[in-house]
This record gives C-alpha cells, sequence and structure tokens, in this order.
C-alpha cells in the first residue's frame, strides 16, 4: 500500500498476488434458484439492482421518444394517444419502478445489514417477497404497455382517469398497488432491523447518515404508501363499476383523489431523495477524509423532512380549487420543509473544509449532486410560494424543477453510491478515467436538457403537450440534444462497469480507506457479512480509529 | 460447511443453522438473529409496522366516509337504515367471540397447551366463517333490491318508501342518488375488511395445520401471537365500521 | 423591485425580445415577475454561494495541499447562521407569494364577467351578451375582466401565460380568475392540465382590443340572443316559472333579486347567494331548500348542459322583477312573445 | 484479516437486543374473560344508544363507544399494555398519522365554504 501523498486515496492491493476471497455471497451457492429463492440480503440487492436497471432503460427509452417528439413543434413523429402513453409509462416507470426503489432497495439492501453489524435485514424472506412484488408489478407494466398502453399520465387524475379513458387504467393501477406492497415491505424491513439488530456498541448516533437517511426514508413508506394503495383501489372499483366517489355529476369531489394520491405522492418525492442524500453522506465524508461536519443536524434534518414531508401535499393543488385558507397553511409548512434541506447542503459543503480532499468519481457525482440538487431545491421554493405557483405549476418550469430533484439529485447520488460502492458489491475496480469522463458528460448532459425548461416553463410552455407553439422550438432542440448527452453518460456506466466484472482490477477490503463497518470486511462480503458479531467502539466517520488500526495492521504484519 | 436442515419451519428460506451459533436452542431460530428474544421482538414490531400500514390503508376510506356523510347526511341516514340493526349487532358479537377465541389461542399457545390451541384456533375459524356467511346474506339482500352500486343501482326506495312499505321521509331525487355514494362506501370498506377476513381466515387454517402438527407446543409462538395481532386488527375495523356504518341515525327525529 | 423603472423595461424587453421571457401584457404581470426575479436571485446567489464553497475547499483542502484533514465536530453557530437565514427568506417568499396569489385570485367588484366552458378539447367562451367563441377569446383593453369557468367533462386549466394566470377549470364547480389586460395583441391560451389524448390540441387565442374595437367586435359578433335571454327562454321551457313564479301563491321562493343576497335556508344557515350557489340549487335542490319552502324541487342533473345552466344563471342574476317571468307564462300559453319592457305602473321593483 | 479488529471475542447475546425488553407477560383467560364481556357489553350499549335520540351527541357517543372498545382490544387482547415503549410509540404514529390525513385534508373542506376574502 503507498502511503504516498497523491491526488488519490485509491489504495489498492499488489495486483499480481491478490485475488477474490475464496468465499464470498455471489459464490456461496450456485445455480439461479439459489439467487431466486434467496434469502441473503446482498442477493437480493442485486436482483433488485438488475431490474431497476432494466427498468430504467425502458423508462429511459421513453424519455428518449418523447424529447425526440418534442424536437419540433409539429406533431410528427407519433400520433398524441401515443405520446401521452409515452409520458405515462415514462412516469410510471421512472417513479414507481427506479427511483422509488433505487438506492433503498439496492444499496440500502446490501448496506443497511452490514452498517449496522448485522448478519441480515430482520426478515430475509418478507425481503424476497419484497423483489417478487416489484417484479409482478414490473410485469404487469409491462403488460399494461404491451396490451396497449396507458394514457392517465402518472398522475392518474380523476375523473379523466376513471370515466374518460379506455385504455389499461386498472392494469397500471394494480401494479402500482402491488409495487407499493415491495417498497411497504423493504420499508418495513429497514425500520424492524435499524431499531432491532444494531451490533453491540452500535447506538444511535454511530449510526452512519446512510442509515438514518433510510430510516426516515422507510417511516415514509411504511406510512404513505398504502394511502396510494387505496386510492388507486378506489379509481380501479370506480372504473369496474361505474360509480362516483370521485365523480362530481353523481356527488362525488374529484379533488379526494387528488388529496389521498398526493398524501403519499409528495412523501414519495422524499422516500426517492433522502436514501440519496444518505448517500452523499458518506461519499463526502470519505473523499475528504473527516466527519460529516455537525452529525446531529444532519441526522435529525433527515427525520424532519420525513415528518414535514408529510403535512405539505396539498402544493400540489394549490390552483386545483382547493381553500385558499388550507393553501395558505400548506404554503407555509412547504417553506419549512425546504429548510433541513438547506442544512444538509451546508453541512455538507463544510465538511470538505480542512478536509484532505481527493477527487474520485463518487465524488464528482456528489458534487454534481449538491449543485444541482440546490437549484432543485430553491426552484421548489417557487412553487410552493402560493402567487407564483399559480404561472409556474403545470408548466415545464416544474418539469424541469422536478428533474433537477430526482434526476440531478437522485440518479446522481444513486449513481455515486454505486459507483463508491461497486468495488464491496463486486470486488473490482472501474476503470477511473472512463467513470470519471461519465460523470462529467452525465452532469453537463443533465444541465443542457433541463435547463432550458426553465426558461420554456416561464414562457408557459404547459408539461405533457405533443405538439407546441414554434417560438419555443430552439429551447426544446437544446433540451433534447442535451438528453442525447445525458444518454450518452447513462449508458458508458453500463459498459464499464459491465467490464469491470471480469476485468476490474482487485479492490481488496477498503479501496477508499473508508470507515464503515462495510469496509472493514471482506469483498465481496461473505453470506452472513461477519465471521463474528463485530462491536462498534467509536463514532461514525472516525478517521483516526481508522489510522491506528491500519497502522497495527502493519506492525504486525511486518 | 456443516449445516443441519431445520426440520420444521416452510416459512424461511435460510434453514442452516451454523456450527458457530451452537447456542442456538430452538430449531425455528433464524440464523441471522442473536437470540430469541431479539427474533421475537422484531417479529412483533415488524407486526405491528405492518397494522400500521393497515391503518393507513382504511383511513383514506374512512375519510371518505367521514366527508361524503356530511355532505350528504340525509342520504346516508336513509341508507344507512336500510341496514339489519339486529344482524349487524350480531355479527359484532361474532367477531368479538372470535376475537376472543384467538386471543385465549394465544394464551394455549403460551402455556404449551397444544389441545386448547388447536380448537381455538379451530374457534376462531368457525366464527370468522359466521361472520362471512351472516356478510353474504346482506349482501345478497342489496343485491336483491339493487343496492349494489353501479347501473342497476336503484334509488325508487328512497324516493318513495312508501310504496316499499318503509317508515322514512322520502329523499329529493338528487339526495336519493348521493345514496348510491353510501352504498358505495359500504360495500367497499365491508368489502375490503372481508376480503382481510378471508386472508385471515386462510392463515388460520395453516396455523391451525401447524398447530396440530405441534409447531407450537415447544414454547414457540411467534406466528401465532403475530396473527392474532393481524386478526384483533381486523376486529378492531368492524368495531369502527359498525357504528359508522349501521347505526348513522336510527331514532326517529320526529 | 430595486430596480429603477427604466432598467427594469429594459431588462424585460430585451428579455422577451430574445424569447427568453413572456410578454408582460397583463396588469398582474409586472408583480408575478417581481417575485420571480427575487426568486431567481436567490436561487442564483444561493446556488453560487453552494458552487464558490465547494470550489474553494476543493483548491485550497485537496489532498496534495492538506494532506492530513483536521476534525471538527461541528458548529452549532454557523448550524444556526444556515438555518436562520434560509428560513427567514423563505419566510418571504411565502409572505410575498400569499399576497400575491389573493391579488390574483380576487376580482375587483368592478370586473366584467365572461363565461368559459371547457371540454375535451376545447375551450368555449360565453359572453353576457351572446356572443360565442370556440378556443378564442376577445377581451378589452384596460378593464377587469372575470371569468366565470366549469368543465363539462375532466379538469382542465385555463392558461394565459402572458398575463401570468392560470386556473383549474373543474367539472362540477364554478372556478374564477381575473385580469386586466394591458396591451393590445394575440396571446396564447392554454390548457394545461392533461385532459387526454387532445390536450395538446386544447389550445386557443387571446385576443385585446381597444375598447372600441371591443365594442365593434361585440356588435359583430352577436348570435341576437344574450345569456339572460337564452336562460329566460330555457327557465319558461324547463318550466321553473310554474313555481318561481313570484306569485304569493307560489310553490318556490320568487327569484327576483335574489342574486348576491343572504338567504337562509331551512336548517337555519345563512348562505350568501353566487353563481355556485344558483348553479348548485338547480342541481341539488335538497341541499339548498329555503326557509318558508318545501323540499320538493326536482333535480335538473342531466338535463342541463353546462351552457344551459350559465344562461340560467345568467338570467336570474339579472332578474330585477317577476315582471317578465309571469309575462313568460301568460305568454307562453297563448303562443305569443311576451312584451320586452312592462307597460307603466307595473310592479317593477318590488323586490327588497 | 483485516476485519479482525473490530471484533471481540466475547460478546454477550443479551446486548444486541432492545435494553427495555420487556419481560413476557401472559394475560390469563380470565382477563381476557373480562375484556370479552366487556366488548360484549358495549356492542349492546352502542346498539342501543343509537335508538336513542340524543341530537349530536349520538354520533359522539357511537364513536366514543368504538374508540373505547378499540383501546380495550388494543391493551389487552394485543397485549399492547405489556410491550415495550417502541411499540406504544409505534401505535400512537399510526394513529397520529390518521389524524393528519382526517385534520389536513379537512383544513381544506372546511374552509372551502368560506370563500374568498
Amino acid at each position: 500500500m503507498s502511503a504516498a501523498i497523491g491526488n488519490t486515496i485509491v489504495s489498492l492491493p499488489d495486483q499480481t498476488t491478490a485475488q477474490i476471497p475464496k468465499r464470498n455471497y455471489i459464490n456461496n451457492e450456485h445455480g439461479l434458484l439459489s439467487w431466486l429463492l434467496t434469502g441473503d440480503h446482498k442477493r437480493i440487492a442485486i436482483l433488485y439492482l438488475i431490474s431497476i436497471t432494466f427498468f430504467f432503460f425502458i423508462g429511459g427509452a421513453f424519455a428518449g421518444l418523447i424529447r425526440l417528439e418534442l424536437l419540433t413543434p409539429q406533431p410528427d413523429l407519433v400520433s398524441s394517444d401515443t405520446y401521452n402513453k409515452f409520458f405515462t409509462m415514462h412516469g410510471i416507470i421512472m417513479i414507481f419502478l427506479f427511483l422509488v426503489p433505487s438506492v433503498p432497495a439496492t444499496l440500502g439492501n446490501f448496506l443497511i445489514p452490514i452498517m449496522l453489524g448485522a448478519k441480515d435485514l430482520a426478515f430475509p424472506k418478507i425481503n424476497l417477497l419484497s423483489w417478487y412484488l416489484y417484479v409482478i408489478g414490473g410485469t404487469l407494466t409491462l403488460a399494461a404497455l404491451v396490451l396497449g398502453g396507458v394514457d392517465t399520465g402518472w398522475t392518474f387524475t380523476t375523473p379523466l382517469s376513471t370515466h374518460y379513458l379506455n385504455t389499461h387504467v386498472i392494469t397500471a393501477a394494480m401494479a402500482i398497488f402491488i409495487a407499493g406492497f415491495a417498497s411497504i415491505f423493504t420499508g418495513l424491513n429497514f425500520i424492524v432491523t435499524i431499531h432491532r439488530m444494531r451490533c453491540p456498541g452500535m447506538t444511535w448516533f454511530r449510526m452512519p447518515l446512510f442509515v438514518w437517511a433510510h430510516y426516515a426514508a422507510s417511516l415514509l413508506m411504511v406510512l404513505g404508501t398504502p394511502v396510494l394503495a387505496i386510492a388507486l383501489v378506489l379509481v380501479a372499483l370506480e372504473r369496474i363499476f361505474g360509480i362516483g366517489v370521485f365523480d362530481p355529476t353523481k356527488g362525488g369531489d374529484p379533488l379526494l383523489f387528488q388529496h389521498l394520491f398526493w398524501f403519499y405522492s409528495h412523501p414519495a418525492v422524499y422516500i426517492m431523495i433522502l436514501p440519496g442524500m444518505g448517500v452523499i453522506s458518506e461519499v463526502i465524508s470519505t473523499f475528504s477524509r473527516k466527519r460529516i461536519f455537525g452529525y446531529t443536524a444532519v441526522a435529525f434534518s433527515s427525520v424532519a423532512i420525513a415528518l414535514f414531508g408529510f403535512f405539505v401535499w396539498e402544493h400540489h393543488m394549490f390552483i386545483m380549487g382547493v381553500s385558499n385558507y388550507s393553501a395558505l397553511v400548506f404554503s407555509l409548512l412547504t417553506m419549512l420543509v425546504a429548510v433541513p434541506s438547506a442544512i444538509k447542503i451546508f453541512n455538507w459543503a463544510f465538511t470538505l473544509q480542512k478536509g484532505s480532499i481527493t477527487f474520485e468519481t463518487p465524488m464528482l457525482y456528489s458534487f454534481g449532486f449538491m449543485g444541482l440538487f440546490t437549484i432543485g431545491g430553491l426552484t421548489g421554493v417557487f412553487l410552493g410560494s402560493l402567487g407564483m405557483d399559480i404561472h409556474l405549476t403545470e408548466t415545464y418550469f416544474i418539469v424541469a424543477h422536478f428533474h433537477f430533484v430526482m434526476v440531478g439529485g437522485m440518479l446522481m447520488a444513486f449513481l455515486a453510491g454505486i459507483h463508491f460502492w461497486w468495488p464491496k458489491m463486486t470486488g473490482r475496480m472501474y476503470p477511473e478515467s472512463l467513470s470519471k469522463l461519465a460523470a462529467v458528460t452525465t452532469f453537463i448532459g443533465f444541465n443542457l436538457t433541463f435547463l432550458p425548461q426553465f426558461i420554456l416553463g416561464y414562457l408557459g410552455m404547459p408539461r405533457r403537450y405533443h405538439a407546441y407553439p414554434p417560438e419555443f422550438q430552439v429551447l426544446n432542440v437544446l433540451s433534447t440534444a442535451g438528453a442525447t448527452v445525458l444518454g450518452v453518460g447513462y449508458m458508458l456506466p453500463m459498459l464499464y462497469l459491465a467490464w469491470s466484472l471480469k476485468y476490474g482490477a482487485i479492490a481488496g477490503d477498503n479501496p477508499w480507506q473508508a470507515t464503515g463497518l462495510e469496509w472493514q470486511i471482506q469483498s465481496p462480503p461473505l453470506t452472513e457479512n461477519f465471521t463474528e458479531t463485530p462491536i462498534m467502539d467509536h463514532e461514525a466517520y472516525d478517521y483516526e480509529w481508522l489510522a491506528n488500526k491500519t497502522k497495527k495492521e502493519v506492525t504486525t504484519v511486518g | 460447511m456443516d449445516s443441519a436442515l431445520a426440520t420444521t419451519d416452510p416459512n424461511m428460506p435460510e434453514t442452516e443453522v451454523h456450527a458457530e451459533h451452537e447456542h442456538v436452542a430452538l430449531p425455528q431460530h433464524r440464523h441471522h438473529f442473536e437470540t430469541e428474544e431479539q427474533q421475537r421482538e422484531a417479529g412483533s414490531f415488524g407486526m405491528w409496522l405492518f397494522l400500521l400500514t393497515e391503518i393507513m390503508f382504511f383511513g383514506g376510506m374512512f375519510f371518505a366516509y367521514l366527508l361524503y356523510r356530511n355532505w350528504y347526511y340525509p342520504a346516508f341516514a336513509v341508507a344507512s337504515n336500510q341496514l339489519s340493526v339486529p344482524l349487524g349487532t350480531i355479527n359484532t358479537a361474532v367477531l368479538i367471540t372470535s376475537g376472543f377465541c384467538m386471543a385465549i389461542g394465544v394464551w394455549a399457545a403460551e402455556v404449551r397447551k397444544k389441545g386448547v390451541l388447536v380448537a381455538m384456533l379451530l374457534l376462531t375459524t368457525v366464527f370468522g366463517l359466521i361472520f362471512l356467511g351472516v356478510k353474504y346474506d346482506e349482501y345478497h339482500e342489496k343485491y336483491e333490491l339493487h343496492h349494489i352500486p353501479g347501473d342497476s343501482f336503484n334509488t325508487s326506495m328512497f324516493t318513495n318508501p312508501a310504496g316499499y312499505g318503509i317508515k322514512e321521509e322520502p329523499l329529493a331525487p338528487d339526495m336519493a342518488q348521493k345514496t348510491q355514494i353510501f352504498f358505495f362506501l359500504y360495500f367497499a370498506m365491508t368489502g375490503m375488511h372481508a376480503l382481510h377476513m378471508i386472508i385471515g381466515i386462510a392463515l388460520l387454517l395453516w396455523l391451525t395445520w401447524r398447530a396440530q402438527r405441534g409447531d407450537f407446543s415447544s414454547g414457540y409462538v411467534a406466528p401465532i401471537e403475530n396473527f392474532g395481532l393481524y386478526w384483533h386488527f381486523v376486529d378492531i375495523v368492524w368495531i369502527f365500521l359498525f357504528p359508522l356504518l349501521y347505526l348513522i341515525n336510527r331514532h326517529p327525529l320526529h | 423591485m430595486g430596480l429603477s423603472p427604466v432598467l427594469w423595461q429594459f431588462l424585460v424587453k430585451w428579455l422577451h425580445n430574445s424569447s427568453l421571457f413572456p410578454a408582460e401584457a397583463s396588469g398582474i404581470s409586472p408583480y408575478v415577475d417581481a417575485l420571480y426575479f427575487f426568486l431567481v436571485m436567490m436561487t442564483i446567489v444561493g446556488t453560487a454561494l453552494v458552487a464558490v464553497l465547494l470550489l474553494v475547499f476543493s483548491i485550497r483542502y485537496r489532498r496534495e495541499k492538506n494532506p492530513v484533514a483536521t476534525q471538527i465536530e461541528g458548529s452549532t453557530l454557523l448550524e444556526a447562521t444556515w438555518t436562520i437565514i434560509p428560513l427567514a427568506i423563505f419566510l418571504v417568499t411565502f409572505v410575498w407569494g400569499a399576497l400575491l396569489y389573493f391579488r390574483i385570485y380576487n376580482p375587483p367588484a368592478n370586473a366584467m364577467n365572461i363565461y368559459i366552458v371547457g371540454k375535451q378539447w376545447m375551450w368555449k367562451a360565453e359572453h353576457p351578451g351572446g356572443q360565442h367563441e370556440i378556443n378564442a377569446l376577445h377581451v378589452p383593453l384596460g378593464k377587469p375582466v372575470q371569468l366565470t369557468m366549469i368543465s363539462q367533462d375532466v379538469f382542465h386549466s385555463f392558461s394565459i401565460p402572458d398575463f401570468r394566470i392560470k386556473r383549474e377549470v373543474i367539472p362540477g364547480r364554478y372556478s374564477t380568475v381575473w385580469f386586466e389586460a394591458t396591451q393590445v395583441g394575440t396571446y396564447h391560451l392554454f390548457c394545461t392540465q392533461y385532459c387526454g389524448t387532445q390536450h395538446s390540441g386544447m389550445v386557443g387565442e387571446v385576443t385585446v382590443l381597444t375598447p372600441q374595437d371591443y365594442k365593434k367586435w361585440l356588435d359583430q359578433s352577436t348570435s341576437g340572443q344574450s345569456l339572460a335571454q337564452n336562460g329566460e327562454r330555457l327557465f319558461a321551457s324547463m318550466g321553473c316559472n310554474s313555481c318561481h313564479s313570484g306569485t304569493a301563491a307560489a310553490r318556490g321562493p320568487s327569484l327576483a333579486g335574489v342574486y348576491g343576497s343572504k338567504l337562509t335556508l331551512t336548517d337555519g344557515s345563512q348562505i350568501l347567494v353566487d353563481d355556485a350557489y344558483l348553479r348548485d340549487a338547480i342541481l341539488n335542490p335538497s341541499k339548498h331548500v329555503t326557509a318558508g319552502f318545501a323540499p320538493i324541487m326536482p333535480t335538473y342533473q342531466g338535463q342541463l348542459s353546462e351552457d344551459g345552466l350559465i344562461d340560467l344563471v345568467e338570467f336570474i342574476k339579472n332578474m330585477q322583477s317577476n315582471y317578465r317571468v309571469q309575462q313568460t307564462f301568460v305568454t307562453s300559453a297563448s303562443g305569443e312573445s311576451a312584451p320586452t319592457t312592462p307597460p307603466q305602473g307595473t310592479n317593477e321593483t318590488v323586490n327588497p | 484479516m483485516a476485519h479482525e479488529a473490530i471484533h471481540t471475542d466475547a460478546h454477550d447475546p443479551l446486548n444486541v437486543t432492545n435494553p427495555e425488553h420487556a419481560q413476557h407477560h401472559i394475560v390469563t383467560p380470565l382477563q381476557y374473560g373480562y375484556v370479552y364481556v366487556t366488548l360484549l357489553l358495549f356492542t349492546g350499549i352502542t346498539a342501543a344508544a343509537a335508538y336513542v335520540n340524543l341530537g349530536w351527541a349520538n354520533p359522539v357517543i357511537a364513536l366514543a363507544i368504538a374508540c373505547f372498545k378499540a383501546v380495550i382490544v388494543i391493551l389487552f387482547f394485543m397485549h399492547a399494555a405489556y410491550q415495550s415503549r417502541l411499540i406504544k410509540m409505534t401505535i400512537g404514529a399510526g394513529f397520529f398519522m390518521f389524524l393528519v390525513l382526517v385534520t389536513m385534508t379537512l383544513t381544506d373542506y372546511i374552509s372551502r365554504a368560506w370563500g374568498l376574502w
């Protein structure tokens, strides 16, 4: 191990002698069935990783088609029916089948038990069930797609979805219902695990912030998702029986659906972003060799976001005819929920102060996250502000805003996390310069795609439009060009990560010299993670402890 | 690797007990828990969290009920009066009895009385089935009266109660239409409740089979306890549904 | 706004001419744009701050420069700073936004009213004088215009970006929005709430005319019958006049002058009679039984289109006396048309 | 191996569980019997009370009785009375979130009729 001061902390074992550990979770058992019936959280994480990547590329393909159609103002590539099906599928797949399970079901599943010093999640069988539910949900979504598509938009607005469309709404609603239970079970598993499976010495305030973030997100999954489930059940029943709890001509209130839908779907935004924030905490700390600035504030801000996240859903309905008085209440609460995010951003930034910073790929993605999430978060304030919301909502401004948060934020964090833990998950490194190139490409492509959309939004271009006035074309062309770059940025990791599985350098236990428990075990880990139950005798992100430990090893070895 | 197949539990994929965990006494102990106490607490905590999601699941419908009851109170009152209070009360008692049997069953498992446990599980099932039978009867009556929401829904009983021999104030036609919302909520809520009971009964039969095989006679009672929580939760939902749906306005106003 | 008016004008013009900014064509636009620029500044400053922090720390504390990190627990003072300052800014935004919201959604009392009906997939505008337009709206310059909007099927959303207004058009309930056009020209009208297949085809043009041109346009495009006149015919043909005849023996309450008054219902509650109330009273009469009357009115749900309802509402709104109701009743029996003006000495102003 | 350092040979298995874990409490059939009779009794009362005209108090009484019944089911049939604080907080959180759903949504429905100001 080279101790020379360079511009990297990556320390790989001597490649001539190093090898992947003989026994690990990947080769513990062989055969497809051993994967499909596994209870091992790490194998389930891999199953999830494969399936969400699959759906990400399907969702991404739809995004590409949408951008291609919008290259010209005329509705020339596809018919408007098809276009509507495109953005509906893009939304449903990206939200319910990619973003919601992305970090929690892959990285969270893989890492939470290890970070807590546990052998597995509390309910391995339910964990596996959760993946099967996800697969069933995904299959139903694909079925809805193959049978002819859905054109409700991912929001299922009533009475459009209940009485005015004859596409496969029920199939899609069932898919989301079932995928929702996958998410509930993941969240439930995490909460129980975090409460009950911590190793000796692992107090709440010694847990990595990644775990805190997942704890907060899990609370949202468990409490929010069932409300979406019942809203979708009512939509399905209303379609089947033709009755009208959401139909004004029969005495129902269409806004009731909006309330129930957004009661989940707003917190869902935090389900998507919180785990990403957890990833950023780990990465920033590791590559600046410093404990997170104000650990407690960052930990509690996760919980605060989760809590406040439940009180703001009506800001999706400000112009929909809700009471002005309650709009005031919800607008005020929306402003409050923005504060914990600001705390996080500045705490991360100050973590760098007096650090010893290196710029490996995960760190580049994290910097990207911080910049883009700041823009995404602050443009959210525009939409939380009542008067501004009137002009901006339902335009491309809101499209740009939530893509900054979801794609600029969550997807960047997801990629940061994948690159960060890839050596742990597979035991191998990816090509560093290529991955840096991908990170930069993604960042540039992202900004080119979505910055013009803010301007389009203020100009008034409505979302979900198949054709648009010709004066908006220049900005749309820029956006489509950006999407192409972005597409390349996402393809690259696919290729080199796959390549690295066979040809990547052997990573060793702790290539980043990180402090988490997961880095103290072999890569890839054993099936039961630890040979013996670890005892946590130091704070999270304690780099002095790590230095002492390394020194001790060096002296005992030679 | 030393591994012994744990014989009893089809519930878990992990059936290995590793050599380094020799302090593990019971075969049903999962390898990844340190102690049985931890396993038991995790199990019951998990079950409670699941019930939390169930509260929110029914919560959405309860809110819809609250809203429309306030908007269309006359329709709700009259429609509610078409439900049978005797049947509803009997059914409540039946369900409480079923819950009581379940509770005794949990006790029997805890004190390791296999015979009592099996008997109680069977009684719980029987009372659950009686409840569903009565519910079916009530549904059937509504079907015959065309009170199932949908195209065949008929409001004439509410606009012209005298013609049906019912002592009610006639509703204006627009308000009478709103009885459909009541019946929709009635069927959605009791239907969702019945669905939970059907799932519960399926689980009960499986647990009964395992109980008589002796799975729960050696101090391992977590499945029985956790199922008990589920079954009692279903009871609680009904405890609220009964007054809300059956007893909106049973007293003569005039 | 902090900027001098000249600079402001220059900025807005320049941005608009480079197709980066919508026209400021309504009275409310400058207010919306002011908040927008404030928020844009906030975003730029906030993002720049984060970017500068990242950049400066990355350069100063990179590994080559600073091989050993100094561990810092945190700083309550600093954390309090970046809790309180954003909070203060967000609260300012909240108050500012709330004030703007009520300005946009509270029409002034003197606003002229135009009805909008949204349906899959077109906008129908109905002027009180009976002028109908599809996917177009003509409005006069410099006069507050209130839109009373309703959807016949699903949610739509009525948006004129250059006026900075937008409001959801809801099935089953009137919603309103208002504006005052300040610039002659044609502007885009969009449906911004996804409403099915031809959502992107549900667009139109708003034409702002000078008051003189507007009057000319009104005269040219009249269909001969005002909304109230249509409503009157409907009132007679639906048989409304048989109960709401305004006579002492009538089974329904007199409707003359009822608009804008406070009604007492059978349950003792008081309610203000506005457009929304009138519409709902026609469709769900049993919810709104006036004190002293029996709940015998049938529902007209499914029998009247939204256009018909608008006609009726407009008729009742403008109904100052029961004279014409009674005349219609008489003349419709005799098959003649009612005289338009009451003869001298009749009870023209009986209502309170 | 690298990870040896954080392990110690002696570990106390009790240490890993919830420090406040309660001794498992067994409720006796007699207690269940009392609860059962109470539940039946209150079912009767709630049905009977519905036939007496008490005005606004009718739904309040019906709900109060339902809540009481639910509480004793939770406390005794579901053993919540003998559970750890965590479980009690979980139950509380469930009802709290339900109330959030109801009250926050009601802010819209109640004030909608107030109109513009």
